[in-house]
This record gives structure tokens, C-alpha cells and sequence, in this order.
């Protein structure tokens, strides 16, 4: 399997500059995502208005499989209503371990696709999965980690 | 020129040696450098247990018949075969347990549960493998005793003054690592041993990275643990050792209990069968014993001077290569001589998982992560590193390999 | 006619499924009948285990490099396999341990130091073997509980109006066998599980004589452990299985610490990594377990139905045979239907060991003694019997061979 | 191996009517013998007046080698020394284990010789030495095994 697919320019350049690398003292969601192959953590923030992610954020510290996915998840999700991240979730998902017709979606997917690289790389697909598998916690309701722990503010 | 005789011998040596290995012929590109994960087997172990099983394949011990006589034969054969090969006389206080792991749970439950009392204290070393950190740690806990960590130097050794600190009379176990996994530190394990001894504390010691590598005398040693696995030795999975003292070793209870290991079963209570049976419940695993024996006569015919002088020769050169790449970290002694094995490292702004796959591609394989050894991470203030090691099959290309691939991953991120 | 020409093919399936067992084949002049302490392998579990050294061999779980991948895969598939071949459907409650015996010592210590307080009940039966004995027994001292052996009747089966009456609300786990190493009896899991459920007792099952012989559908018998060993059914020494219930196996503490079963691992304390890991400490029996999931390929190609058939033929021959001959009696059920793989006999004024002795001369190889049941010979009030046990390459002359080596036996004592 | 060898004529006829085998109510001597590898066992008594084996007996449960050994030894050691039994025992033990040249000692070991044939069969050599490795213990004075439990009476 070509290396070239898996570290392909837009991943290295997303982890050399993270976007959204930061805290949110602001966020009324905050969950810890780790892998435990490696032993790895992200911390995921994000702020829930109504049905819209208006803000997401993340810290932590990983590979560059790993920081690039949670950045490029930050860019993504931003400003999406829950559903719509919920589902982008379920689709990359899906995708890191080759359950998804990438070229049909690549129009969709933009640059996302670009993770895709990681599903020839067992070893590799929870480092991919890992913001997303926190993704999908922070935006279940049901789940008491989704909340933050100290009260927005 | 007689050295540069000597080293043409080596040479033609290896070379004739890696046909031994058939995943290593069978993949020529490979550059295996996880031997102290695991090590690749020669044909002759494979063989040896194949043999066993089409010749001489019984349950030992039981059977009444000349079969079972002679896979008994075999199994303790074996015993008094690794036992030479590590300088142990009374080979019936040789153990054969599944690995490593086990040997240490062993020790940690059936002398430890027995023998640790609330406010006892246990002392381990910063640089241990959880299997030898873990055991004392939960048993730490469940009998109320105080697990005490002996920091280390800044070169990544234990630091015996402190050592010699933490040691109090309450101290009733010292455990710690002839060689670490994830630094190739060799531990001075007499030094180590006399602070213990001196008040009194159990010794024992994790062999698991040391057995595969130096010649061992055992008896002369001065612990009264000692605890390797078969595969990380060219031997098979599935098989490892423990060797005990048997002054305790006959005072302790059993670990686990079942058929061979009994004397008596009554209703209400049992006793228990003498050394080594009392501590091998179930049918053994002859054809592993035959095997891990296979691979001391594969060692002893190159003589572990000469498979220390290799690895010696590999390590110096890996430390050179790596030295000179900018960003690259080595942890652990600086001097190649105060280590065995092992090359832990990082190199900056690459995680060490990437670069691990990015070696892959070359196929080289090194490990990459925290080495089962968490606490050591901790210490070194790194999540992770990554880890060349080598043994009798390694050859300059292997590390050459490594050394382009370190410098490849480096032109990738930089 | 169709029968005949089924008996016919049964035959030549038979002679041609003998010259897969190369020591079989190496010694055509033995009959093997010991097969309850140990079996025979055939080849394609031998290749399986060398084919996987030879391509696929590295440390599982660990490496960052695709070798390491693909060891995790053949490890993670032979899980898989081993699953299917039991019913299991959730893979991840299999754990592969060293055998029957490492099994039920990870059940008795970790469920049972955790869960059976003083003044428990713990219900075992007469006819257990010690490693589905002792254990308990000493987990019952231990904990102060009460250790309870429910009797059998006078043709060796579990007398369940018995255990109705011996297990009360104060029970807390029920421990038998699916198949009795030293009778052959097998009992009825499914009524045993019902009654010890009614209380909330645990169900542990020891499989080691069942797994080998029955078709066996473990989602749907009842009980919440399930116990084996791989070397009992074709696979290789050094591996063996525990089935749990999910529930269970998540809340219980671990049972042997180490590398590969810790998620975090802080200075004080430490957290567990998922099932079935969590259960699996240290570098697993890879190799161990590609030999069980070739033994179960094995198996399934000839079908557990004609495995069962073809022992039921044998059993009744030897029952025929044995039970012609003055003086010798056989123990447990009368009926060949109620009963696997195994006859257990005396034979009047000849003590087993010397008809073993006798037998073997004549490549008759049979197990004489307490056959690890000493409970049991103490209930059946001798010291020991001869035992002959049969597998899928036992044939009709191994038999028969057995019952001229007991006849002339009977002539040499007469 | 030959069994006939193991089995020898007078091992059967021990076997069948074994010597001395009864309790012996005044023994000043009283040993339990054991066989680990079958669980068979052996109560060995004895009846020493001053340096002299005056009587000895068994009784026990095992095979036929195991009951013939007992057997002959107790025929063997009645009226010998302390000191010769004690030799007697060192040089039978020696030979099950086929450390004795039975070829030059044929003369006087008699019918023990007999039990010669059992070194060629390594399992059942704890049958045949169980009785003597008893006499051993029961010989010993400074073994307080040796004692008869209840004084002799
Ligand atoms: C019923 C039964 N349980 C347990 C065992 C122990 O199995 P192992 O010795 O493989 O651990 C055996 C076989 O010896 C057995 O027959
Ligand atoms: C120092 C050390 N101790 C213990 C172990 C555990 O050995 P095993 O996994 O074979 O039980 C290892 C290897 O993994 C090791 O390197
Ligand atoms: S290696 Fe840890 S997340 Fe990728
Ligand atoms: S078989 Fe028990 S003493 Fe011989």
C-alpha cells in the first residue's frame, strides 16, 4: 500500500497547522477521546446552540494521522446542525475502515476524502477515528460525557 | 588483518546463519527489527517440535505406557536442557510456565498473597514492563502494602543511591529488570540484589530482555526469581520459565492447581506434589519445552559471547547512524556497552507511530509506542518511542535501512 | 445394502484419515486408546502452526508494521473460528488460556476471591477432575465458604435429586463436568444450569472431554463458563479456551496482569483494556491458537455427527469385548449412548497398572490410575482403574487389540 | 522389553500369596509408604530388639510389583541386623534403578534378583522400591516417622 495515499500534502499540512487547536472556555460540550493502541488522547470541545455546532474545537496529543483527521473534523463540522455532523460522522466512519465508495462521494466529501488513505492501514484507523468516535459522544444527548464538565463560562 | 579476518568470518557467518530462519529467507526485503517483541525461529526449533509430536507425542506423567515414558523423557529433558543453558544446577527448581507474564503473577500472587501484610512495603523500578509492575502494584493494593518506585538517572539506569533509600526494613520485595525493554539498560542485578538482601527483601528479577542476550549464570546471580519467556529467545510461543529458589519455592503455596501438581486430594483438603510439579498444574506443554530447549542448543552452538560481540557491533552503529540525524533522541545509556538489544528514540516533530509506518513501507519493522512500560513514558515525559532492536539474524543492512528511513520520514515532515 | 456400503465407506474414510497422524503412521504396530489424556495430530495442524511461524510471525497487538498486523489477524481469526466451531457468537468472550486447567484457576481466583464470602456454598460434583476440584475447594478454604461435592449414583452419573437438595441460596457457584475424563458420563448441562440458575449460582462447565467429541451450540447450553483444552482435540499443547458470559467477564477483576490487558497504567493504580484482552495477559499463543483453529477446520471437515457415530461404534465394541471377559468390570453408565469416548474397567485380581504394563507390550497404550479423579476412585472405592479412550482415528482392531491384551493378562495372573 | 523379564514366575507368586502380610500389634516400628505416581500405598511394621529385625510385615493396596517387592523384602530382612537391612535396602534400591551389577551379585541376592527386571521399565520403578524406601525410613532411628504411633502393646 502506497504511503503516499495514507500522508498525503493536505494531511501533513493539517498537522503541521491544526486548525481550531485551542480550548473553549465557552463550550457547553466537552468529551476525552483515546486510543488505546497507543495510548494517545484528544480532547474535544464543542459549543451546541440549539440544533447547530456553532463552535468546535480540540487539544491533544497523537500522530499526525490523528491531529490532522480531528482538524480537518473541526473544519468540517463547523457551523453544521447536529444531524448533519451526526451523519458526516457516520459517513467518515464508514469510510476508515473501506465501507464507503469514496469516488462516488468524493464530490461530498472534499477534502475529507483525503482520510480515506487510512483504510488500507489497519494499524492505523483508530488514530483516524478517534475525534470522529468523540464526535459522535459529544453530540448524543443521551450521554452524560457529552456534557461539559464545568458549566459553560 | 586477523581482525579484519575475524570480521569476514562473522560475516559468512551470518549470512549462512539467516538461511536458518525461514520467515527471513522467505522475505528477503524484511528489516526485522522488533527481536525484543519477539524473536524469529530457526528451522531447528521448528523442527524440534515436530519431531516430538510425530515420535514421541504423549501425555507425560500419566500414561502407563512406554509412549508417555518417553514424552516424559522429553519434557524433562528439556528441563535439564535450559537449566544448563542458564547455569542453574537443581534444574527441578526450573519452572516452565506460559511466559514471562506468568512467571511474574506467579511469584506475585503465591508468594505475595502469602507472604505481604498491610504496611509492608514493595519496591519496583521506574523502568519496569507492566508485567513486572502491574502484579506488585495490584497486590500492593489488595494487601494494603506500599508500592515504592526507585526513580532513575537521567541516562535512564536505576539510580542506587536512591535505591538504597527506599530499601527500609518494612521492604519485603524487590523487583526489577535485568534488562529494560524499552531502554536496553543492563541492570547491575548484584548490586541491585545485596541492597535487598540486606534487609531481608525477596529478589526478583524480570530476565526477558537479558536471557535471550548474555550468558547467564544463574546460581551465581543472587536472586531468588528469575523470569523469561521462550519466544523472545528464537524459542516458541507459549512457553517460558520461572526459576525460584527452593528453599521458598517449597514453603510457598501453590499458584494453580489441578492435575500433576497434587499429591492427595481429599473431600475436605489436598497436599501438594514436590518440585517442579507442585508449581505446573495441567498437562504441560512438552512440545513448547522441546522447542525453547531446541533453541538453548541453536544459542550455546554460536556461544552468547559471540551473539553479544554481534549486537554489540549493531547497536554501536545504530547509535551512530541515528546520532548524526538532526531531531533524533536516543533514551537510555549513551554508551553501547551499558545496554543490550535495544534502540529507543524519537525524532522531533514526527509522532512515532508515523514513523513506524513510514519505515514499514521499507519494511523495516520497529515498534513504536510506550513498550508496555507506561510509567517509564511518564518519567521520560514522552507518550511514546520508537524502538529498533536487534538479535542474531540482524545484519549492518538492517540498520542501515533504518537509518534512510529516518532520514526519509524526516524530509516527509519536515 | 445402503448400510453396508455406509459401514464400508466409513472404513476407507477412517484408513485414509489414519495416514494424516504421521506418528500413527510412523508406528502402525501401536493402539493409541489414550486419547481422553491426550490426542494425536494430524498434519494439517502441524503445518497450520509452521506456516504461520514461517509467514506471519511477530509480536500481535503491539507493532506499528504490517508482519505485526497480519500476526494480529491470523490471531483474531483463529479466535473467530474457534468461536464458530462452539457456537459462540460474540468472539470477544472467548479467551485463549494454556488449558482446562488455566481456565477454571482464572474463574476460581478472579470471579471466585471476588465474589464467594465466608459462609457461601460452593457445589462441586464427585466425578470432577482435581482442576475442576481443587480450585474450588481451595477457593472454599480460603474464603471460609463451604465446599459441597454432590454424590453420584451407583452408575456414575451427577444424581440431580441430590443436587436439587444440595443447592440452596447460599450457593453461589455450581461446577461439573460436561463429560467425566474417568467414566465417560455425560451429563446433562442444561438440567444442572437450570437448577443452579434458580438459586443465581454461577455455572461453570469444564469441557476438556466434551469439546473434543459433542457438536456443541454454547450460546444456547446455559452456562456462564465454559472450559477446554486445545491438545484434547487435535490442536497443539499450550492452549486452551475459556468461554464467559459478557456480563460476567466485564465485571470481574482481571485475573493475570501484564502487557497487552491494561488500558492506563498510573503509578497507583490501573485501568483494564477490553474483553477479550483484558483477560489475556502477555504476548498471547499466537501460534497455539492457528493449531486449535486448524484442529477445528479438521473436525468440522469430518463433521462432529460422524465424530460421535464413530465413537458410539467403537464404545460399543469395547463394551462388547470387555464386558465378554470374566472378572473385568466396567465403570459409569451401562448404556454407549449416555456415554463419550471413554471405558473404564477393572479387570478382578490384576491391579491396572500391571494390565497397562501388560497391554503396552503389545502397543496397547491405555491409562491406568486415579485419572486426576481422586474423589471419585474414593466414591467408586478402588484405587484405581484402567482407562481406554478412543478418537475420530481410533479403529475397530485398536480395540479389539484391547481386548486380547486383557485376556491374556487374565491368563497371566490367573 | 520383555515382560516375562517384569513379570517373572516368583514376582506372580508373591503377588498372589504375599509374605507377611498382616498387622503386627507389637511392632515398635510403623511406616506409611507411597507411590505419588498411582497413589498406591504401604503400612510397613517392624518389631527391632536391640540391633536385630526380629519381625517385619505389610499390608497395602497396589500393583503386583509393589505387593511382591513388599512381600520379599519382609522375607529377606526378618532376622537380619539393623545394619544389614539397612545395606540390603541400599543395594536393591541401586539395582531397580539399574545401578548394580546383578550378573556378580546374583549369588547373594537370591530371589531378589527377581525384582532386577523392573529397571528396564522406568514407570514402575516407584512400585518396587516404595517397601524398601519404607524399610528405609523405619530403620532410620533418627527419624521420628519411625516410631510406631501407638507404643508397642
Ligand atoms: C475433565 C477434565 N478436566 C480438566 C482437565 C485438565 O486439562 P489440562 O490438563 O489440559 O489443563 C482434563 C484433562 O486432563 C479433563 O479430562
Ligand atoms: C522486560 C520484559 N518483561 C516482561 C515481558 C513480558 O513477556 P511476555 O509477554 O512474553 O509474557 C517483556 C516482553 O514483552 C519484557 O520485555
Ligand atoms: S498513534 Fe496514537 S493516535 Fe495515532
Ligand atoms: S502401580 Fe501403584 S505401586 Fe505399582
Amino acid at each position: 500500500m502506497s504511503l503516499d495515499a495514507l500522508y498525503q500534502e493536505i494531511i501533513l499540512e493539517h498537522n503541521r497547522k491544526p486548525r481550531n487547536f485551542r480550548e473553549m472556555p465557552d463550550a457547553n460540550r466537552k468529551v476525552e477521546g483515546h486510543n488505546p493502541l497507543c495510548g494517545d488522547q484528544v480532547t474535544l470541545w464543542l459549543r451546541v446552540d440549539g440544533d447547530r455546532v456553532v463552535d468546535v474545537s480540540f487539544q491533544g496529543l497523537g500522530c499526525a494521522i490523528s491531529k490532522a483527521s480531528a482538524s480537518m473534523m473541526t473544519a468540517a463540522v463547523k457551523g453544521k446542525t447536529v444531524a448533519e455532523a451526526k451523519a458526516l460522522a457516520d459517513e467518515i466512519l464508514a469510510m476508515l475502515i473501506g465501507k464507503l465508495d469514496v469516488e462516488k462521494e468524493r464530490q461530498a466529501l472534499g477534502s475529507l476524502a483525503a482520510l480515506s488513505g487510512v483504510s488500507k492501514f489497519p494499524q492505523r484507523v483508530k488514530c483516524a477515528s478517534m475525534a470522529w468516535h468523540a464526535l459522535e459522544t459529544a453530540l448524543d444527548e443521551s450521554n452524560p460525557e457529552g456534557a461539559a464538565p464545568e458549566p459553560a463560562r | 588483518m586477523t581482525t579484519l579476518k575475524a570480521v569476514a568470518q562473522a560475516q559468512a557467518a551470518l549470512a549462512s546463519r539467516r538461511a536458518d530462519f525461514p520467515l527471513l529467507v522467505k522475505f528477503p526485503e524484511l528489516h526485522y527489527l522488533d527481536s525484543a517483541a519477539t524473536a524469529q525461529k530457526p528451522a531447528a526449533v521448528l523442527d524440534a517440535m515436530r519431531e516430538y509430536y510425530e515420535t514421541d507425542y504423549a501425555n507425560p506423567h500419566r500414561g502407563a505406557y512406554d509412549l508417555s515414558a518417553r514424552s516424559t523423557e522429553r519434557y524433562e529433558r528439556a528441563r535439564k536442557r535450559v537449566a544448563k543453558f542458564l547455569g542453574v544446577r537443581d534444574a527441578d527448581t526450573l519452572i516452565f510456565t506460559r511466559g514471562t507474564t506468568e512467571s511474574l503473577n506467579l511469584v506475585a500472587t503465591a508468594w505475595g498473597r502469602a507472604k505481604v501484610k498491610s504496611g509492608d512495603e514493595i519496591v519496583v523500578t521506574g523502568m519496569e514492563h507492566h508485567a513486572n509492575f502491574v502484579p506488585w502494584q495490584q497486590l500492593a493494593i489488595a494487601q494494603g502494602a506500599d508500592l515504592r518506585i526507585c526513580e532513575l538517572t537521567e541516562d535512564g539506569r536505576i539510580d542506587l543511591d536512591r535505591l538504597r533509600a527506599l530499601v527500609t526494613p518494612k521492604t519485603r520485595v524487590v523487583a526489577f529488570s535485568h534488562v529494560s525493554n524499552a531502554l536496553g539498560t543492563i541492570n547491575p542485578v548484584r548490586d541491585i540484589a545485596a541492597v535487598a538482601r540486606k534487609v531481608g527483601a525477596l529478589v526478583v528479577c524480570d530476565g526477558a530482555q537479558a536471557a535471550p542476550h548474555l550468558a547467564l549464570d544463574l546460581d551465581a546471580l543472587g536472586v531468588d526469581f528469575y523470569a523469561f519467556s521462550g519466544h523472545k529467545m528464537l524459542g516458541p510461543m507459549g512457553i517460558g520459565v520461572l526459576v525460584g529458589r527452593r528453599e521458598i519455592l517449597e514453603f510457598m503455596p501453590p499458584y494453580q492447581m489441578g492435575g500433576d501438581m497434587i499429591e492427595f486430594v481429599y473431600d475436605e483438603t489436598s497436599t501438594w506434589n514436590v518440585l517442579p510439579h507442585k508449581f505446573e498444574a495441567g498437562t504441560p506443554n512438552v512440545a513448547g519445552a522441546v522447542g525453547l530447549a531446541a533453541a538453548c542448543d541453536y544459542l550455546d552452538a554460536i556461544g552468547m559471547a559471540a551473539v553479544r560481540a554481534h549486537e554489540q557491533m549493531l547497536l554501536e552503529l545504530a547509535h551512530k547512524m541515528l546520532g548524526e540525524i538532526p531531531g533524533v533522541r536516543i533514551y537510555g545509556p549513551a554508551a553501547v556497552a551499558d545496554k543490550s538489544g535495544v534502540v529507543s528514540f524519537t525524532l522531533e516533530g514526527v509522532h512515532p507511530h508515523d514513523l513506524a509506518t513510514i519505515l514499514d513501507e521499507d519494511g523495516v519493522c520497529v515498534r513504536a509506542g510506550h513498550h508496555c512500560a507506561q510509567p517509564l513514558m511518564r518519567r521520560l515525559k514522552v507518550p511514546a518511542t520508537a524502538r529498533a532492536s536487534v538479535y542474531v539474524y540482524t545484519t549492518a543492512e538492517d540498520v542501515e535501512a533504518l537509518g534512510r528511513g529516518v532520514e526519509r520520514a524526516r524530509g516527509m515532515f519536515g
